[in-house]
């Protein structure tokens, strides 16, 4: 049997197809889940993808946290279900408090999209096993709110847990605290990142193909569990 | 060192896709009872020295050239003193938002 | 709120012939009012002179261009490609393997000057519309840009605006912007061009039209609800009275909700895919006057509709306005009575907004009642085809002549090496020629995953069969000197350079969408340079076997008396069989040969050189033959198929040294030149001829990449080699890459601010 | 028909970029003297029935938890009513803005 992995549709969602793309290309199977499903179809795991929930009014990732989809999506969350947030699904995260801090718009004040350096911190949650720490990647990086804020308290404590997942090198995009471009929870199965791992998937189509890791991790750790 | 506040809000007759989409999630979310939303832009200035007639022309100047876009916005001035802060409280108390 | 006129009812408009009607204001003139009596057989009511009026505008009835237009059409060449042409809301064309590809371009010029952020965003959302209206699905925008002089103080203003809007709506809704253009010219100081394109996919089943047949089928509104937006006019008639000084205010611009318009491409392809839908439209310039009067002319039968139904966002809008609003994210369908459950509950999934206002009938007039009283009564035909037709003056501009007797001959020419490379500079940096990434790394590319090439490539590229990796590449290419210089030419090499941009990246030109920019028609000799661009474009458009399959015109692109350059726009599309055989612009296989195809002459009139070195525009632009091009194109298109050539950049303006720096910055790797015989350096380097391409060859393919050439009687010269970290032109100087990228990035952030795309 | 202004701020302690940008900007346009510059949101609630203390609470339990990000921001939640508009009204004359 493959490995169900969801991918939420919220209105707005932009990049639920490639998420779903990228899902399939690691071997898994791929399944659309709908922003007012209030259960998770069997999923073994979930994808929050980028996009623009609800147009991101109000905040990005504010009115989404609200769906019916997503109360479920928390619960298992915190029953331990691997899930990841990416761009608007990190924003949604923490709208949700899954995940500590905020994501405020980019110091500069505008949209960015680039290929963009990371360096993986830790190499132990659900979603970056197949990577090794201090691995450099090159994702696609593209928002218009990537800031990355938390109290000073909160940064010392994931820093000092090794939540922080993800660092942006060469260049901070956004003006993100310290750096951080993805963090983790307490437990290692729901993680958040801004760049966008699904956009470097095939050669073809994205900077690198650095990406797949993120996908081909999490499928290995449910097929272990 | 006053403050001044410019309050910055689409034209009624244009659309405001954000109030809209904060209208449309409130029954959603539980409330009901609210008939409209608009969201606009709140714009606190630090002014150095007394908020005299001269100032404020000035500040007014600003809103109205570089604050707000008047093609599709209105703004109003005002300057947030004592005064204010009395009559607000008068009629209900302020509510401070405070992190958890 | 301000007392009203009563209802002015078709009754009404019958009982009093006599009543004062403001055509005028409305932008009517006494002859096209006449004609709608005679049409009507009365006066018209206030909802139908506010229906003729904006449909018999310039924008929705090219009634000045329509002559001209026609040639597109006649002089068409026989194409298998094309399923459906001119005249639908967007052409269609046949890419093979049950796959049809729309697309179009279309101009937001004057609402991007008052507005930049909305009218820039609102016109990437009309585009889009037009492409969901034909049943396929958006994939990828692409925005051609004319601004003001770079360093003019109103220029960021418009610049900054422009580019969030088109990247705020576009991002939005999740299409990868894949290229355009950014031009700075004074000329459009006060006429900014905001052009916008949408391609969209489908399959040749799903092929939809705008039309309303079958009586008794349902008229879907759904969408935004209808506001106040872009009815300036309409509120003439909804004042106290015709002549009233104080016409209630609504505003002339429009705001964008690029989340609404994501919702409505869902909805729209979710309806199309359950085959619910009989005929759609959507709602642009003039509103429900030209989706309901449309619908209705191109079907068979009538329509009837209630006006009292329309959602609105204001309820004090008068039936006039309604008819008018100009609110964005708006659709129109037809459907089936027993499909209407169906497609509602389609748009409530998607918390779309939607009502059935009508229905067809089998008359043949329009009928649109408000609150029960009939207030339009109209054969749509002579609403949405009928307009007036005018063949305006036209007078070849008496300056012409010394223009182009002011030839660049005389201008002097760098004097030895040290001066080639201070120009070679200037020209890399110039804010036309300079790296366009300030721009560009604010739209996103990668979104849907099928982006194969994108800016700064020649042309952008989609994926459009994961399987097979079946392609397609557009270009957009338009130079507004050289159709200044002539207008006949201007446009063929604006063709001739999308056409060989799209071939450059391997793919195989099809067909072409244009955007006609130009000054007003009531000028004479704005005429004349509309006519011959027309001519040009039409008889290229021939002579290279690629169809114009839609466009847009947009005139009056004037500030007082002085208009723009005549600045046709061309979109050019093309079709790859498999996206893998690609040919990017980056020169970065080192000990590559680096080949020019074409041949290099004395060409510099209305060049980049002559503009950046000596604020100089005259002379002739660049001879056209079209024979070349499409040589070029076949050369190019067989060398990527074959896998003969590992890079390929087409030259255009800036010659080949910009595209040379374009090529080796992209790969990171230095070149070594020698200036080929007969040629001095300053010709081989800065000439802007036209019909030619540099390409990086493998040596061991040299000998078959030489050969394919000499065999198709293509010129190809092999000029230099790739290597280093310089570019070196033998004798002449020598520029460190790191200098040339310092030079040809810094420009764009040092005029609008800093972002952080590098 | 009463209506309910939130105000949504960043906290002092957070990086305001558009603020920033505004202040940076006003020498340049030739304002002086305005030391610091904050942009928040203001939403402007309709609300159907007479504002009493349990809407009033709901609205900012609301605000709490969905208008404002309280990580981030702070919030302050009033009635807009005739008391306020005479206190501006004394402190200073409203400036309306029209589009020319
Ligand atoms: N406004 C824009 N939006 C998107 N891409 C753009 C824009 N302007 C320029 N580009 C891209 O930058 C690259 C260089 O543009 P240009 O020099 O005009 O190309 P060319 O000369 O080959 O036509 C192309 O890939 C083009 O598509
Ligand atoms: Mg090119």
């Amino acid at each position: 049997m493959t490995t169900r992995i969801g991918v939420v549709t919220f209105p707005g969602s932009l990049d639920d197809r490639d998420a779903q793309r990228a899902v399939r290309l690691a071997g898994g199977e791929a399944v659309p889940l709908w922003h007012r499903d209030t259960n998770l179809h069997q999923v073994d795991a979930v994808i929050l993808p980028g996009g623009f929930s609800y147009g991101d009014y109000l905040r990005c990732g504010a009115i989404a946290r609200f769906s019916p989809v997503m109360e479920t999506v928390i619960e298992q969350a915190k029953a331990g279900m691997p899930v990841l947030g990416i761009c608007n699904g990190f924003q949604v995260l923490c709208e949700s408090h899954l995940l500590p801090g905020a994501l405020t718009r980019n110091d500069h004040l505008h949209f960015i999209c680039r290929d963009q350096k990371l360096r993986v911190e830790n190499a132990a949650t659900a979603w970056t096993s197949d990577y090794t720490e201090g691995q450099e990647i090159t994702v696609p990086l593209k928002n218009g709110e990537g800031g990355y804020v938390a109290d000073e308290r909160t940064l010392d404590e994931l820093e000092a847990e090794g939540r922080v997942v993800f660092r942006y090198l060469d260049l901070n995009p956004n003006g993100s605290r310290r750096d951080i471009a993805g963090v983790t929870n307490a437990a290692g199965n729901v993680v958040g990142l801004m760049p966008h791992p699904e956009h470097a998937v095939e050669a073809l189509t994205g900077p690198t193909t650095d990406g797949l890791g993120f996908f081909t991790s999490v499928l290995k750790k449910l097929v272990t569990a | 060192m006053a403050r001044v506040v410019v309050d910055v809000m689409l034209k009624p007759e244009i659309l405001d896709p954000q109030g809209q989409a904060v209208q449309r999630a409130l029954p959603r979310l539980g409330y009901q009872g609210i008939s409209d939303v608009r969201q606009g832009k709140r714009f606190e200035l630090e002014v150095e020295g007394p908020v005299d007639g001269t100032v404020l022309a000035r500040i007014r100047e600003m809103a109205e050239t570089f604050l707000a876009n008047t093609v599709i916005e209105n703004f109003t001035v005002r300057v947030e003193d004592a005064a204010e802060a009395t009559a607000e409280a008068a009629s209900e108390p302020k509510a401070e938002g405070v992190a958890p | 709120m301000s007392p009203r006129t009563p209802l002015d009812t078709v009754k009404h408009a019958a009982a009093t012939p006599d009543a004062r009607q403001p055509f005028r204001e409305l932008g009517m003139t006494e002859d096209e009012y006449l004609r709608v009596r005679d049409i009507l057989g009365r006066r018209p009511t206030g909802s139908e002179l506010a229906m003729y009026s904006v449909m018999w505008s310039e924008h929705c009835s090219y009634k000045s261009s329509k002559v001209h237009l026609k040639q597109f059409s006649e002089k068409a060449p026989a194409s298998d490609a094309l399923l459906v042409g001119i005249g639908e809301q967007a052409g269609v064309v046949d890419v093979g393997q049950g796959y049809a590809v729309t697309f179009k371009v279309e101009s937001h010029n004057h609402p991007s000057y008052v507005e930049p952020y909305q009218g820039a965003a609102t016109g990437i959302g009309g585009i889009v519309r037009d492409i969901i209206a034909m049943g396929a699905r958006p994939v990828a925008v692409m925005d051609p840009l004319r601004f003001g002089a770079a360093d003019h103080p109103d220029t960021a203003r418009v610049v900054h605006g422009v580019v969030a809007g088109i990247g705020g709506y576009g991002n939005c809704l999740g299409l990868p912007n894949i290229g355009g253009e950014v031009v700075f010219d004074p000329c459009y100081q006060g006429n900014p061009l905001v052009n916008a394109l949408c391609v969209g996919v489908m399959r040749h089943e799903d092929i939809h039209l705008a039309k309303a047949s079958g009586t008794g089928n349902k008229v879907i509104l759904y969408g935004a609800r209808t506001g106040g937006d872009g009815i300036g006019g309409a509120s003439i008639l909804a004042s106290e009275t015709f002549d009233a000084d104080k016409p209630s205010k609504r505003p002339a611009v429009q705001v964008g909700d690029p989340f609404q318009e994501k919702l409505l491409i869902e909805c729209t392809l979710e309806a199309f895919a359950e085959k619910l839908v009989v005929g759609i439209q959507d709602l642009g310039a003039a509103g429900l006057s030209c989706a309901t009067s449309e619908l209705a002319s191109n079907g068979t039968g009538g329509m009837r509709v209630d006006l009292s139904t329309v959602p609105l966002r204001d309820h004090t809008l008068s039936p006039e306005e309604i008819l008018m609003s100009e609110s964005q994210e708006r659709m129109c369908a037809v459907v089936a009575p027993e499909n209407v459950d169906r497609f509602l509950a389609i748009c409530e999934k998607w918390d779309v907004t939607a009502t059935v206002i009508g229905e067809v009938t089998d008359g043949e007039r329009l009928e649109i009642y408000w609150h029960g009283e009939l207030i339009v009564d109209v054969p749509p035909r002579t609403v949405a085809h009928d307009g007036p037709v005018y063949h305006r003056p036209m007078a070849r501009p008496g300056w012409l002549d010394a223009l182009q007797a002011d030839t660049p001959d005389a201008l002097p020419r760098p004097a030895n090496g040290d001066e080639l490379r201070e120009q070679v500079l200037s020209l890399v940096s110039s804010p036309n020629q300079a790296d366009k990434s300030w721009i560009t790394s604010q739209y996103d590319r990668y979104v849907l995953g099928n982006t194969v090439l994108a800016q700064p490539e020649d042309s952008g590229m989609l994926r459009i069969d994961e399987e097979t990796g079946l392609g397609v590449a557009l270009a957009t290419d338009g130079n507004g000197r050289y159709a200044k210089l002539d207008p006949y030419a201007g446009a063929q090499l604006a063709l001739a350079e999308a056409y060989r941009n799209v071939a450059a990246t391997g793919a195989r030109p099809l067909a072409v969408t244009d955007c006609l920019n130009f000054p007003s028609p009531e000028d004479p000799a704005g005429m004349w340079q509309f006519a011959e661009a027309c001519r040009g474009l039409a008889d290229a458009c021939q002579a290279l076997g690629t169809p114009v399959t839609g466009g847009n015109v947009s005139l009056y692109n004037q500030t007082g008396d002085t208009g723009i350059h005549p600045t046709p726009v061309v979109g050019v599309l093309g079709v790859i069989d498999d996206v893998a055989r690609r040919t990017p612009m980056a020169f970065s296989g080192e000990g590559q040969m680096i080949y020019l195809l074409g041949d290099t002459r004395e060409e510099f009139g209305g060049s980049a050189w002559t503009d950046v070195v000596h604020g100089h525009l005259g002379g002739l632009p660049p001879a056209v033959d079209l024979d070349r091009e499409r040589l070029l194109a076949e050369i190019l298109v067989n060398a990527s198929r074959d896998g003969m050539i590992d890079a390929a950049h087409d030259l255009s303006d800036g010659g080949l040294i910009q595209a040379l720096v374009e090529s080796c910055l992209k790969g990171g790797r230095g070149a070594r030149l020698v200036v080929p015989d007969g040629l001095s350096a300053f010709t081989f380097l800065f000439s802007e001829s036209a019909g030619r391409a540099i390409v990086a060859v493998p040596r061991s393919e040299e000998v078959r990449f030489t050969g394919m050439c000499d065999a198709r009687g293509m010129p190809a010269t092999r000029i230099g080699v790739i290597d280093g970290d310089t570019i070196d032109v033998q004798g002449a100087f020598s520029l460190p890459l790191a200098e040339l990228r310092e030079a040809h990035t810094r420009t764009l952030p040092a005029l609008f601010g800093h972002t952080r795309h590098a």
